[in-house]
Parts: C-alpha cells; structure tokens; sequence
C-alpha cells in the first residue's frame, strides 16, 4: 500500500490547507475562535472560577456598583454576585444549547437525508411538516412547549432541539437532492448495494460539511432562543443562572444599574456573533466550492 | 400560470386548516385549569363548573375544535377568560399595533438588506466589504431584546431622543408616531436585514462568476451596467424566497419587541395568554398570525414565477 | 431484427420507453416525450455493439431501460435468455452485477469522499459473499494494474486525479463485479483526444482479454466507428440504419446517416478537399409532439407523403445491413 | 515578415501567469501569432495548454487576481490593447465591435432573465450610438443575416427557449450587427450535435465571405481544422510548439506532439482493425512544468539533448512551417 510518509505528507497539506482558508478571513475568525475558546473553558471549570455561589442573596449590599472589592461586578437586586451568575450562566446555556443542538442536528439530518432519498410520500410528509412548523411563530411554539414540558434543563433543550429540527431537514434534503443526481450514486446501486448504506456511507458524508455549518449557527440561533425564553420568564427560572434570567431581572433597574442587565446580553451576543463567524470560516474551509453559497 | 395559483392557493389553505389543528391541541396540552387560573382559586367549584359549561371546556377535545372553527368562520374567535369580552375584538385593536412596528421594519430590513449585501458584494474583500460584513454578522447574532434594552438604555434613558414606552399610533399623530416607533422599527429590522444582506451578496457573488457576465464584458458593455443590471437582477430572483421566510420572523420577534418597549401588541397579548392559560385568545392570535405567514408565502411564491421568466414558462 | 443466432447475449424486441408529460391543475397527462419508440437489436457475446446519433435520440435512454434504471413502457429485453423487462428489484438482484455501467462526466462517477482503494472495495464486498482482507487488498492492486493505474494511488482521493485516471478507476469498478455486459455511456466525450486514445484502446485489450461485451453509445460518429462491430444509427427514439461498423463510411445509404457522416470532417486533408458536403436545414423535432411517419420527414430531402403517413420499417437490405427508409 | 498592410491582429511574445498558492501558473508562456483580414485560422490543443487564457488575454478578459498580463504585446490594426486599462472606454470600444467572442457553453452564454432582444440591441446601443428602435431592426436584420427563423418574433423569446445551436447563432448575430472584423470563436461548437456544429461553422465561413471577417478558431478537434482552417497554431503546456498551413500540419506534421495527436484520433475513412495509436502518460500539469521541453515525459523521441532547455521555434519548411523542438533537424519532415 501506500508508503505512509506520502499519506501523512498529503494529509499535513490537507491540514495547512484547511487552517489557512479558515483563518482567511481575517483577524475577525482568531477573535472569535478566541472568544468561544473563552466560554467554553468557563462552562467547564464555571464552579471552580465563580468567586461566590451565584445563587446566595445578600440583602445587605443590594445593587453594588462595579468594581467594588468583593463583586468586582457589582450585585443584583437580591444581592447575588453578578460575575457568578454570569460564569455559571455560561454553563447553563452552554450545555443546554450544545445538547440541543446535538440531539436535532441527529434527527433533523436523519429525516432530511430520508425525505431527500425517498421522494415518495415519506418525503413530502416529513417536507410537510417542516411547513407547518415554521408556519407557527417559533418562539410562541417554544414557549408553550417550555409550559407543557416544564423549565428543567432536560425539557428546556428538547424544546430547543425541535426548534432547530426544520433547518437541518431543509439542508439535508436539499443536499441530497442534487447529490442523488451524480453519477457515483448510480454506480453504487448497480454493484448491489443496499439503500440504508447508499444513505449513510455516501450521501451523509457529501452533505457533512454544510450539516456541520448548520450545526454552528444554530449553536448560535438556539442560545439565543434560549435566552429568549428565560427573559420572558418561560424558560429556566429562578434562582438558577441564565443569561436571559439576568436581563429580564435586571431590566427592572435598567435606568439606575444598566450593567445588571446590559453585561449578560453582551455575553449572548459575544458567543452567537461568535459561533456564526465560526459556522461561516468552517465551510469555507471544508468546502470551497460553498464560499459564499450558504 | 393560473392553475399553478389555484394550487397553490389550495395547498395553503389546507396548511392553514392543519396548522389550526396542530395549534388547537398543542396549546389543550397545556398543564392547569384555564377557568381556575382566571378566576382565582377561592372561586366556589360551582361558579367555575359553569364558566367550563358555558365554554364548552367540558365538552370532548375534537367537538371543542369544530365549535371553535364553525364560530371562527361567523367572525366569533371566542371570548377571552381574562379580559370577558371577544377575541376578534383584542385582535382588531391590538394587531395594528404589532403591524405599525412589523411592516416598516420588514420594509426597512428588505432596503438595507439588498443595499448592503450588493454594496458588500460589488466591494468584495476591500474594507468596506469586511466591515459590513462583520455588522451583518452582528445583526444576525445579536438577541433582540438586547438590542432593544441598549437602544433604550442610549436614546431614551441618557439622551431622552426617543420615549420609553407608550407607543402613539400614526393615526393619532404622524410625529408622535415617529417618535414612540423609531428604536423598535430599528430593532426589529436588524435580524431581517441581517439575513437578507447576506444572501444577497453570496448570491452577487456566485451571479458576478457566470458566464453570461463575462459574455456581456466581452460585448464591451460597461461594468457598471454589467453589475446593476445583468448581476443585480438574477442575484435578486432567490432573495424573494428570503424575504418570504422573514415575514415569519418579523411577527415573531414581535413578542420580544412588544415586551421590551411595553407595546400592547399581538406579541404580548400571546405571551399573557400562555401565561394565562387563556385558550381563545392565544389559539385566535397564533392562527391570524400563522395566516399571515402562510398569505406571505404564498404572495411570495406567485411573484417570483412573475420575476423569473423560467419557472413562468414552467408554470404556464 | 438480425438473425436469431444462438451466441446473443441480449435481444432487445420493440422496446418503447415513454414518459409521461404532466401539465394543468390535476397534472393530467397531456402527452409522452417519446424518448425511445420501438427500437430492436441484438447484441452478440463478446462483441461491441455501437448505438450512435445526436443528443435527444434516445439512445442514453436505451443503455438505462436495459440496465432497467428505469421500467420500460412496453417491448422486451432478454439478457441470457431471460425476460428482465419487468422485473422488481429483489428479481434483478442476481443478475444486477452482471450488466454494469460506465458513465460520461468522469467528475461525477466517483465519490469524492471516498478513496480510490475504498471505491473499489465496495464493489468487491457487495456481491455479498465473504472476503478476508488479504484477497480484498489483492483484488483492488489486480484490478487498479488491468486499467492501468498503478496500486500506490490506492489511498489517493478523485480530485487527485485527471479526467483519464478517473475513468479508468470507473472500469476498475465495473470488473470489480465481473459483469458479461458493460454499458459504456458516452465514456471518452469528456476526455482529451490523447487520453480518448488510450481509454479505447484499454477498453478493447479488456475486451479481447475477459471476453466483455460492450454496449457502447456516443455521438461521436469515429469513436463509436473504430471500437465497435456493429453500428445501429438512432434519430429521434428511433433505429433508422443498423450494419457492420466497417462499411458505414462507404456503403451507408440512409439519409440521416449520410448527413451526420458528412457533418463529421477528416484529418486527411486532401481527402477532405474533395469531399461533398450535406449541411442539415433545421432543427431536430421536440420529441414530445414528434411527427408521425418517418421522424426525418421535416429535414429530409427525399421526404414523400408515404414517409409522411407510417414509419418506415427497419427492413434488412444485405446481409447484416437493416435501413428504415421508403426511398432508399 | 509578411507586409502587414492586411495583417489584423498580432501577438507578440505573450506571457499570463496564475498567481496561486502553489506558486506562479505560467498559463501562456511567450505565444507569438497573427491573423490576417478574411483569414480563418485555427489554434489547436487538449485542455490546459492555454489556447483560452491566450484569447482572454487578447480580450483582457483574464479574471486577476489571480491571473495577471506579465508580457507581450496584442497588436489590432496598429494599436497595443495591452497599453489600454482593462476597463478603459477605448478597450470596451474594441470588445465586442473590433473583435467579437464566441464561447464553448451556449446553455450558459446568454443571460437567463432578459430577452434575445434585450441583450443584442444593448450591445448595438453601446457600438453604434444609436437609439433603442434602431438597434432593435438591427437586431432582427442581423438575426435574419445569421440564418435564425421569424427573427422578429425570436427577438422576444428568451434563451432557455432557445436550441443550443441558435443561441450561438445569437452570439455571432451580436458580432455581425456591431461590424466585428475579427471574430474569436473558443471551442464554439464542442457542446453542440455534430450536424448543428455544421450549421454553424458554414455560417461562420460564410462570414468570410460576405463581411470579409476573420475567424479566429480555438478548438481540440483536428477534423475542424481540416475543413476550415488555413493556417494552424499547435499549443502544448503553455507553448506554441508548432505552426503553419493546414496542409504541411496535417500531412506533414514535424513535432512529435503534432504526430501523436494526429495518430490518436480515430478516423472515420479508416478500416477499423486499425489500433489507436495513443501518446502515453498524462497531460501536463501546468504548476509544475520543467524548464525544458515540456512533452520530454510522453515523448517517443526524447532523450538527453531535450533537456539543455526549451525549445525554440524554427523554420522547418517553406511557407512559415516552424516547429519547436531539439530532435526535428534529425527527421526532416518531409523526408518520412
């Protein structure tokens, strides 16, 4: 077989290749590589790095201002540790997001690549449905999902997940539609092979790299929903920290404390603004012939 | 051309007539006694028996839709637990709220979307393309109602240019209007705009490589005209998809708007009548608002066979 | 038809392949593009048979409906003496890897995610028998070395290679299952005139070596002349000459097959001089609402009312020679 | 040289390069040729030999970055277009009036949403600065001049309703209107069905004829050459490598590329027992050329003398039959 120096030779290329084009775009991708690097590592070690346990009130220094000694972020209105909250809020959109996504990126592939391959009824009844779930106003569908399946991490990422469904059944399928069409998914059937493996050994791979550009921005998208739900008093609830939980909370004091609600909505932004940079320099790097396409 | 409409026309009925269903059981599924949670819970078992009469709340599930749908189609969306009086009336009164903020963002974001995202495209890699770019890219990942807490926070709490709440209808005063509606127009518009200038410019993009494009250079016609005429037009076919879809985003991201400048609109209407588990009220505004998307849609669909002269002779 | 000899290792008997064309509110059917309309031939073992004609004629059509990619209307196909005209998928199962394809757009026949060595190992394993990874990786070098691409390249992907390299892998496929028949689907148009060469010449050492019968179908009229042993000329769904490749540039007689043979210029330069030339007025006929009669009736210059009203048979004129012409 | 009184269009020592990331692509490395008035000549080559880049060079056409004009000269009626900017007014005034392009797709040629009307009285506008009536007869009388049926009605049509072949029929319908002299024509009939190729190929001789254009043909398909061409460019790697009548090409070619070419086409006037005699290995890969002949891998005749450098061109027969290569002084042409 081939001598494996040749084989790590090209495969190194393949990697320079694959990092500068990520990195083409610029200085914005390291930024945001950084930023997302960033809140991940804080989700992690978020009990380790909290200075205070976000969830204990002080009822004596309500309101502190920034910078003071002990909360270097001041604290909100029931006195808790605004920067603990925030670290700890880290973690919990994080993971509720991540496995959000991660369950529908699953299923909503799996259905597309089916509906895609399958045209027949099976097809249009999975296409349907796509129709008339984002025929219903999305947040509204999330939050009377968030009331039937209660405001627990678990339900509030399986209300997540369906959100997201439809755009991974939409890109699967329109992916498989034109990849049916080449010529090698002829030849595979001609030798024999099974459907259930033309399906996962080759039409999967083809669309991987505009699934996993999905997959980023609606990492994006559904900490946003997230967020959403929680400052409308939907999602996660008191006491536990939430990004949208501290901008609805501090909303109230917005006019004498802005920073009680401005710091979290900041971090929201940071991370979706940078998961979408990131969704955007990966599929340029995995697939040049999709720059600019998505 | 006309039978492709009627189909069409048909096809979103029946998606309508599916989405009522899907909305109807959906929000039944909802935990708690709706005559409970808007009588309180002293009220006497009596009282709350007869309000369940009197709404029919006992009756079986599917007999419950179809007295809904058949009092629906005399103009009767039922009646709201909380406030006793007609849902089509909350509906008339509050959805030209959300309409007053809805449709000049939506028309706002398709202007600066296509402004943007061609400007974008035509200045590919210089500093202009990046920085707009980069504002797309913030525009699409930035919660709303974050944007609106800083916008108040900027204009109407430090620089008192706009009020904080109380929105005055253009009917009463074109001024007044301007004033109260101009952070959340802005607001609104950003997601959609967002989204638009992005597909414009890969559109732009992908249209600029072509070949029709390099035959109209090799005719010797001027660049310029080659862009804002035989570019522009079939980058712009796909985009009306988009705006399509946006019309869904629009409404929805009223409920975030509405909450956060305190607008009595369509959007918080439905998010106290979760809260209240008022049924009529939530399953009337989800579904005039689910019309809207779907009539959007369809609109949508119809006027691009009219712009495309392909799928028009396809359809014919 | 040709004679019935016994050695035929497929015969195909009137078959029609019409699709539907759907239009109006409930998608009635308001008519057929008849894209192969009562085509016969037969296909002796070991041989090449050769259908040629332009773009629209068909004959992709007739390669696909015999490697019943699609169910014919009506008409018959018998491989090896069986009827597989009408056979569901479970039925086609035995014999599916005996008829393989070869295809046009070298780009689009391999899996770019898949390594050359892994394509090949596909089609090995999926005769569903077992394999020990020994006789696989031997296979695939046995393989790679009869198309002449050298084992090394095992691990490399489709874009490394050129347009010639990515054809050749496509034959390597095709034998991974030892097929009777190959359906060659315009296999050298995408290919350099050099690589062409080598490509033809490679498919006929396979021939002469494993005994390979060749369905081989192009619009190029020398391509399809210097590899194949009988020529059948296709014009609108329809067979309208069939005869042995040598004589067609001398001997052929049918109107069509004169202006396409004239359309295709020569590199003797002298000879080019002095030849006549026919240049076709017009266009070739939307096969939905294809004429009745002869379908060159509207571009030919003999055309009669007799062409006008039925087609004209394919009847044999000489040995071997079959015409579909009144006139001639 | 010949007087160029009648000469129209001449390159000089042309150079484009490719600036990727593998380096720098010599696409046309030093091409050299001329058309006359009413001449049809040929450029022949397989794919990446740069017989395209060198036109759009001509055209400044060339998409840069990452491609870049590093050499030469292009000389239409007297004037040095590379002196022009590419943009520039007088570069678009000869694009389309001076000289005419054809191109390989016409599914793709023509813009897809604007009518066949549209596109050619636009062009007509810009040339000939008259008003929008006016240009659309021009239109109709030029698509009548180029053979389309009921071109008034045609006019309104758009592409996608339009054959392959009449779509290349409303490309040089644009040239015929704006007066083109010299018409640039690149792989115009390799899409197309054998008998429309015909068609189209007596229109463009046609042209000759009545308008006295030049056509300059870039194809792969030596059978064309035959049949139209009078004078021959064969291009291998970036490099002319031999040229001269069509006669001493096709029966006496002298490089062993020309030979290899002409032995691996297959011939419809053959009795087909006759082998395919194919040229070996793989087309050359233009990132990474030697600095020497570059058809050394796949030649019959190479050997160590080939590799002291390229190759230049020299007159190896009369009428301007020159040739590039080490070994031809060893097999005169004519002598085999």
């Amino acid at each position: 077989m081939a001598s494996s120096e040749d084989l790590k030779l090209r495969r190194k290329k393949n990697m320079e290749q694959f990092f500068r084009i990520f990195f083409g775009r610029g200085i914005i991708v390291k930024i945001c590589l950084v930023i997302a690097v960033f809140f991940i590592i804080v989700a992690v070690f978020a009990p380790v790095i909290a200075p205070h346990d976000p969830t204990a009130t002080d009822p004596m220094n309500r309101y502190l201002p920034m910078g003071s000694e002990d909360h270097l972020f001041g604290t909100d209105r029931y006195g808790r540790d605004v920067l603990s909250r925030l670290i700890h809020g880290a973690r919990t959109s994080l993971t509720c997001s991540l496995f959000a996504t991660l369950w529908s990126a699953v299923v909503g592939s799996t259905l597309g690549i089916i509906a895609g391959y399958y045209e027949g009824w099976l097809g249009k009844l999975i296409l349907r449905y796509v129709d008339i779930q984002l025929s219903v106003p999305a947040l509204i569908l999330s939050m009377v999902l968030a009331v039937i399946l209660g405001s627990n991490m678990f339900a509030i990422s399986i209300v997540l997940g369906i959100g997201a469904i439809p755009g991974y059944i939409r890109m699967a399928y329109s992916n498989v539609i034109s990849i049916k069409e080449n010529d090698y998914i002829t030849a595979t059937r001609l030798i024999g092979q099974k459907n259930r493996k033309i399906m996962f050994r080759h039409l999967f791979p083809n669309c991987f790299a505009s699934l996993i550009v999905i997959f980023t921005m609606s990492l994006g998208q559904v900490i946003m929903v997230e967020s959403s739900l929680a400052y409308l008093g939907v999602g996660l609830n008191e006491p536990l920290a939430a990004w949208g939980l501290m901008v609805n909370d501090g909303f109230a004091s917005l006019m004498t404390h802005p920073s009680v609600a401005l710091l979290p909505g900041f971090c929201i932004m940071a991370i979706v603004v940078a998961f979408n940079v990131l969704g955007d320099a990966l599929r340029d790097a995995l697939d040049p012939k999709l720059r600019g396409k998505l | 051309m006309t039978s492709y409409i009627i189909k069409r026309v048909l096809a979103s009925i029946a998606v309508i007539f599916i989405v009522s269903i899907f909305v109807f059981s959906i929000i039944h599924l909802l935990p708690g006694d709706p005559v409970v949670m808007a009588l309180g819970l002293e009220t006497p078992m009596e009282d709350i028996e007869r309000v369940r009469e009197e709404h029919h709340l006992n009756d079986p599930l599917p007999q419950q839709y179809i007295t809904w749908i058949v009092e629906m189609f005399h103009g009767d969306f039922g009646d709201s637990l909380i406030e006793f009086r007609p849902v089509a009336d909350i509906i008339k009164e509050r959805l030209p709220r959300t309409l007053a903020i809805g449709i000049p963002a939506f028309v706002l974001g398709i202007l600066l979307g296509l402004l943007i995202g061609i400007v974008s495209a035509v200045r590919r890699g210089k500093a202009i393309d990046q920085t707009l770019t980069f504002f797309t890219t913030l525009s699409i990942g930035t919660p709303q109602f974050w944007i609106g807490m800083l916008l108040l926070y900027l204009f109407s709490i430090k620089l008192h240019w706009f009020p904080m709440r109380n929105l005055v209808m253009p009917g009463e005063s074109i001024l007044g209007y301007l004033r109260s509606a101009t952070l959340p127009i802005i607001c609104s518009c950003l997601q959609m705009m967002g989204s638009i200038s992005r597909q414009t410019r890969s559109n732009m993009l992908e249209v600029i490589s072509q070949d029709y494009i390099r035959t109209a250079r090799a005719n010797g016609i001027s660049e310029k005209t080659i862009v804002y005429k035989h570019a522009l037009k079939n980058a712009l076919i796909p985009v009306v998809t988009v705006i399509g879809m946006n019309l869904r985003n629009i409404i929805a991201g009223a409920v975030l708007i509405e909450n956060i400048f305190s607008i009595p609109g369509i959007g918080v209407t439905m998010t106290n009548a979760i809260n209240n588990r008022d049924y009529w009220v939530l399953q009337g505004c989800v579904l005039i608002v689910s019309f809207i998307a779907v009539f959007g849609n369809l609109v949508v669909d119809i006027l691009y066979g009219y712009i495309d002269p392909r799928i028009r002779e396809a359809r014919g | 038809m040709q004679s019935d000899n016994k050695d035929a290792i497929l015969e195909v008997k009137s078959l029609k392949m019409h699709f539907p064309v759907r239009k109006g509110f409930f998608n009635k059917t308001v008519g057929y593009v008849k894209a192969v309309d009562d085509v016969s031939f037969v296909v002796e073992n070991g041989k090449t048979f050769g259908l040629v004609g332009e773009s629209g004629c068909g004959k992709t059509t007739v390669g696909k409906t015999i490697l019943r990619i699609n169910t014919p209307t009506s008409g018959e196909i018998i491989y090896k003496g069986q009827h597989i005209e009408n056979l569901s998928a479970k039925q086609m199962a035995p014999i599916r890897r005996d008829i393989q394809m070869i295809f046009q757009d070298p780009y689009s026949s391999l899996d770019p995610r898949q390594s050359l060595g892994s394509i090949l190992k596909e089609a090995i394993v999926c005769d569903g028998k077992p394999h020990e990874r020994e006789e696989i990786a031997n296979t695939i070098s046995e393989l790679m070395v009869a198309v002449g691409l050298d084992p090394i390249m095992a691990d490399r992907y489709p874009h490394e290679l050129s347009g010639g390299q990515r054809q050749r892998l496509g034959i390597a496929r095709a034998l991974a299952c030892n097929p009777s028949l190959i359906v060659c689907d315009e296999p050298v148009s995408a290919l350099d005139v050099s690589i062409q060469a080598q490509v033809i010449n490679l498919l006929r050492d396979l021939q002469e070596k494993r005994g390979l019968t060749y369905l081989f179908i192009a619009h190029d009229l020398a391509v399809v002349k210097n590899i194949a042993d009988t020529i059948a000329v296709m014009y609108l769904g329809h067979i309208v000459e069939l005869m042995d490749s040598s004589e067609i540039y001398e001997h052929s007689i049918h109107p069509y097959t004169q202006a396409l043979l004239s359309a295709v210029p020569i590199t003797d330069y002298y000879a080019e001089k002095k030849r006549n030339r026919i240049v076709l007025e017009g266009e070739v006929p939307s096969p939905i609402n294809a004429p009745a009669g002869c379908p060159f009736q509207t571009r030919c210059k003999f055309a009669s009312d007799k062409c006008r009203k039925a087609m004209p048979p394919l009847t044999e004129r000489r040995d071997g020679h079959f015409v579909a012409c009144y006139n001639v | 040289m010949e007087d160029n009184r009648n000469i129209l269009l001449e390159v000089k020592h042309l150079k484009t390069s490719f600036f990727t990331q593998a380096g720098e692509v010599k696409a046309v490395d030093d091409v050299s040729y001329y058309i006359k008035k009413g001449e049809i000549i040929a450029v022949v080559g397989e794919s990446g030999c740069g017989k395209s880049v060198t036109q759009m060079s001509v055209m400044q056409l060339v998409q840069s970055p990452p491609g870049k004009i590093v050499g030469g000269e292009v000389i239409f009626e007297g004037q040095n277009l590379l002196e022009y900017d590419r943009n520039s007014p007088e570069m678009r005034a000869v694009r389309g009036a001076g000289i005419a392009m054809i191109f390989q797709e016409p599914m793709t040629s023509l813009n897809p949403v604007f009518k066949i009307g549209t596109q050619l009285s636009e062009v007509i506008m810009i040339h000939k600065k008259v008003d929008k009536k006016t240009a659309w007869e021009e239109g109709i009388k030029a698509l009548e001049a180029v053979g389309i049926p009921d071109a008034k009605s045609r006019m309104e049509n758009y592409p996608f309703q339009m054959s392959g072949g009449m779509r290349q029929r409303v490309l040089i319908a644009i040239a015929v209107a704006c007066g083109s002299k010299l018409i640039i024509a690149d792989e115009p009939t390799t899409a197309l069905d054998v008998t429309t190729q015909a068609q189209v190929m007596e229109l463009l001789q046609s042209l000759v004829k009545t308008y006295g254009t030049s056509i300059l043909m870039v194809t792969h398909n030596l059978g064309l050459v035959t049949r139209y061409a009078e004078r021959v460019y064969v291009m291998y790697a970036g490099k002319v490598i031999e040229s001269g009548t069509t006669e001493d090409i096709l029966m006496h070619p002298v490089h062993p590329y020309t030979k290899g070419l002409l032995n691996s086409v297959p011939k419809l006037d053959a009795s087909d027992e006759e082998r395919l005699v194919a040229i070996k290995g793989q087309p050359p890969r233009l990132s990474e050329l030697p600095s020497y002949c570059a058809f050394y891998p796949r030649c019959p005749y190479a050997c160590e003398e080939c590799k002291q450098g390229y190759p230049i061109l020299e007159e190896v027969g009369p009428n301007e039959h020159f040739c590039a290569c080490w070994m031809k002084n060893k097999e005169v042409a004519h002598a085999e």
